[in-house]
């Protein structure tokens, strides 16, 4: 037992892109306890409400994270749908599935990336994000923008896709999923990321569930879990299991981040299958009243949304619950018995997102 | 459309909070989420609190009024994960929750004024 | 198992085409779709300040008495909401890049003088 | 910008962005637009970078820690503002935690306006912060020059 240290991590560190500081407690090299803390990054975004219009906060719920972009727009109009009761046109709903799903599969990538960065093998990362490069062409082609899609309104969505399009971009999915054999190939069977990964930052089941662990995170833990079941969009229509495993690792949060790209390319290819003909868009009129929550299945877990609507032009309350903001206690958790080395992997296999957790 | 039609929202009152939530607890409920919103009741400002928690996919929803500056008891005790949002509500809002596991005393957020959210 | 897996996906690398985009020299082909750059047609406005209004970062200003019509290149967000509401359809989002520039500076447009209408004023 | 020009090294700090700008400064590192044609790599050591890229506005937060790590570049040095958020404090520029763009904390040499920043653009932007850097560092050159010479001299200014 050697005396206890206390070593800062952040918040400009080379392994994390983002601002986030850690106080981590070392006795020799292993730690203690972690004391996370935030703020570096917060914006106070909520408040925006009562300055912006309802129909312009769109613009706003975009950019609390430019990863999940989409989704935090679709999980804001599909509140404000909700309490104004608006009938979305069915061709849109399954648009926004498709999105939904393409934000998925390049954010999905992108951690691939960051986490062999974190790992040490510079090559993978390079794989990872020039896979990813091709879903961003998809979805430039498509909506617009690389990352901040701007395809979703109150009401429906922006832009339609004409069927070639459609078409087009199913055959480059099918190409992509022979690349992604290869790199998840690598990520799942190699022996060095083998070393790096199996049997580090273990969150069991009952762990999990106690702390409030959601998306990858839980999944990863043998929890069957996904808000995606509860059937938004289109997703009631599509068929789909949630993918679990039971290990509770890093090793096994790589693997169900490697299935569910094959997943959403599935998803993607029943909607186009069963996509609809007629209206991307219904007229809004009025103002909302009323109040409700929104529960969403964003790359990183469950998002939940709250709005409250006093019947003006303001939202009077909105309040985003992120992903990553309910996977720090699993965290901190998972970081207490690890080595320093294995730092960066066990914060980067939550897919922290920090922008997202302070808004 | 999504399953959450119109929300249900128990009104309880500060004392009743953590029986209530030790009880959902024992029933296998998830903490999602807690919430505070600054409301104007009849001139007076008022905070709500709600305490959101899931099981099988479905809400429970509930919710506590309370005065600006009052003090309210920590259910992060029965559940590890509401340390989180409980500091946040601190930092945010200004109230003071007793009995919090891990406790940052007002440093888990920094922000450039103390309780931006109450102020108007 | 797979062995070998990094070994081959290497050697697959070293004798694939390299898949970099050689920007400066060669200039990217944008989508018709891709949002890029926020373009104004003077001939059409009827200054109605309705961009004005709904634009969520203030970039846009209007000054109906003196038919002007001024955007603030650096505010600009390019979200095309804007374009959805212009009635008269002289706000177009145009797929080319915008550049990256040394000193920020207004767009002004006046009505005056429609043959010189991109007259630009430091700011 | 001539061809004998020094490889800059740049460091990547993240203000209080949406992520979106700062994934495509990673973007610009990757083999698609691979930024090292330039001679380029993300550094993360301040003491040995050229060129500051800042994505996101600025907070009372981390205005320090912007200060801290600009004052420990070594002359000559450049900063990229990236995003209409560095630059102006856009969508966010009304909420209470936000100053403004980078420009109210540190002298920005070169404004990349995008929401989010293209990967093409902060190219561009990083190529003309060489011809910058180049410029400020034979202003050095001539200014130590002049100093030797008539020392009570040394104030004077040169501008690129």
């Amino acid at each position: 037992m050697g005396k206890q240290t206390i070593i800062p991590f952040g918040p400009q560190h080379p392994v994390l892109p983002e601002p986030l500081h850690l106080d981590l407690v070392l006795e020799d090299e292993r730690i203690v306890d972690a004391i996370p803390s935030i703020g570096y990054v917060h914006r106070g975004l909520e408040l925006l409400v009562s300055k912006k219009e309802y129909a312009e906060y769109v613009y706003v719920a975009e950019r609390i994270c430019g990863i999940c972009s989409f989704m935090h727009g679709l999980g804001y109009c599909q509140a404000v749908e909700e309490i104004m009761e608006i009938q979305v046109p069915e061709r849109a709903l399954f648009l926004r599935t498709i999105w939904a799903e393409l934000s998925r599969i390049h954010s999905h990538l992108m951690w691939f990336g960051l986490a062999a960065d974190a790992f040490g093998l510079e090559n993978l990362f390079m794989l990872s994000w020039r896979l990813r490069e091709s879903v961003l062409d998809i979805i430039e082609e498509t909506s617009g923008g690389r990352v901040i899609f701007g395809a979703c309104k109150i009401g429906g969505v922006r832009r339609d896709i004409s069927p070639e399009t459609l078409r087009d971009m199913c055959q480059k999915l099918e190409k992509l999923k022979g690349h992604m054999d290869r790199l998840t190939g690598v990520f799942l069977n190699d022996r060095s990321v083998g070393y790096r990964l199996k049997g580090i930052g273990v969150l069991t089941r009952e762990d999990a569930q106690r702390l409030g662990a959601v998306g990858p995170l839980l999944r990863a833990s043998g929890v069957d879990m996904d808000m995606r079941r509860l059937g938004y969009a289109a997703y009631e229509r599509l068929s789909f299991e949630p993918v679990t495993e039971n290990d509770g690792d890093c090793y096994a949060r790589c693997a169900v981040r490697a299935r569910e790209l094959y997943q959403s390319i599935d998803l993607i290819a029943q909607a186009v299958s069963m996509m609809p003909d007629g209206e991307v868009d219904t007229k809004v009129l009025g103002a909302p009243k009323g109040e409700c929550f929104m529960r969403l299945e964003q790359p990183r877990g469950e998002v939940l949304y709250y709005v409250r609507a006093d019947g003006t032009r303001y939202i009077e309350r909105f309040r985003v619950r992120t992903p990553t903001f309910t996977n720090i206690p699993s965290m901190i958790h998972c970081l207490k018995g690890c080595d320093f080395s294995d730092v960066p992997n066990v914060i980067l296999t939550i897919d922290p997102c920090i922008s997202c957790i302070e808004r | 459309m999504a399953m959450e039609k119109r929300i249900e929202i128990f009104i309880l009152t500060v004392d009743e909070l953590v029986s209530r939530t030790r009880s959902l607890h024992d029933e296998g409920y998830r903490l999602v989420q807690i919430c505070c919103s600054k409301v104007d009741e009849s001139g007076k400002a008022v905070l709500e609190l709600d305490y959101t928690f899931d099981k099988h996919y479905n809400l429970y929803n509930i919710r506590i009024s309370i005065e600006e500056g009052a003090e309210i008891p920590s259910i992060s005790e029965i559940f590890g994960s509401a340390f989180v949002y409980e500091n946040e509500i601190h930092d945010l809002y200004g109230v003071s929750i007793q009995g919090i596991s891990i406790d940052y005393r007002g440093n888990f957020y920094k922000t450039a004024m103390p309780h931006p959210f109450t102020q108007d | 198992m797979k062995k070998f897996a990094m070994e081959r996906m290497s050697l697959n690398n070293l004798f694939r085409k390299p898949s970099t985009r050689l920007y400066p020299d060669a200039p990217k082909k944008y989508f018709p779709n891709t949002r890029g750059r926020l373009v104004f047609n003077l001939s059409d406005c009827t200054f109605c300040t309705l961009c004005q209004k709904k634009c969520p970062t203030h970039a846009i200003t209007v000054r109906r008495e003196q038919q002007e019509w001024e955007l603030e290149r650096m505010r600009c967000i390019a979200c095309g909401n804007c374009c959805d509401l212009c009635r008269k359809g002289c706000l177009t989002m145009k797929n080319e890049l915008t550049k990256a520039v040394i000193l920020p500076e207004r767009e002004y447009y006046r009505r005056e003088k429609p043959q010189s209408s991109g007259e630009d004023a430091v700011k | 910008m001539s061809f004998i020009a020094k490889s800059p090294w740049i460091l990547h700090y993240d203000g209080s962005s949406c992520n979106g700008c700062d994934i495509e400064t990673l973007a610009c590192l990757t083999p698609v637009y691979d930024i090292e044609r330039f001679g380029v790599i993300n550094t993360g050591n301040p003491k040995h970078a050229d060129i500051l890229i800042v994505t996101g506005s600025v907070n009372h937060q981390n205005r320090d820690v912007l200060l801290n790590i600009y004052n420990q570049m070594p002359d000559p040095k450049a900063v990229i503002a990236v995003g209409i958020c560095a630059i102006t404090g856009g969508i966010f520029a009304e909420c209470y935690n936000v100053l403004g763009g980078v420009d109210k904390v540190l002298p920005v040499d070169i404004y990349v306006p995008g929401c989010a920043a293209r990967p093409e653009a902060i190219i561009d932007g990083i190529v003309k912060a060489i011809g910058i850097l180049e410029m400020k560092h034979q202003n050095m050159r001539i200014k130590s020059k002049w100093r030797l010479r008539w020392p009570w001299k040394s104030e004077l200014k040169f501008s690129y």
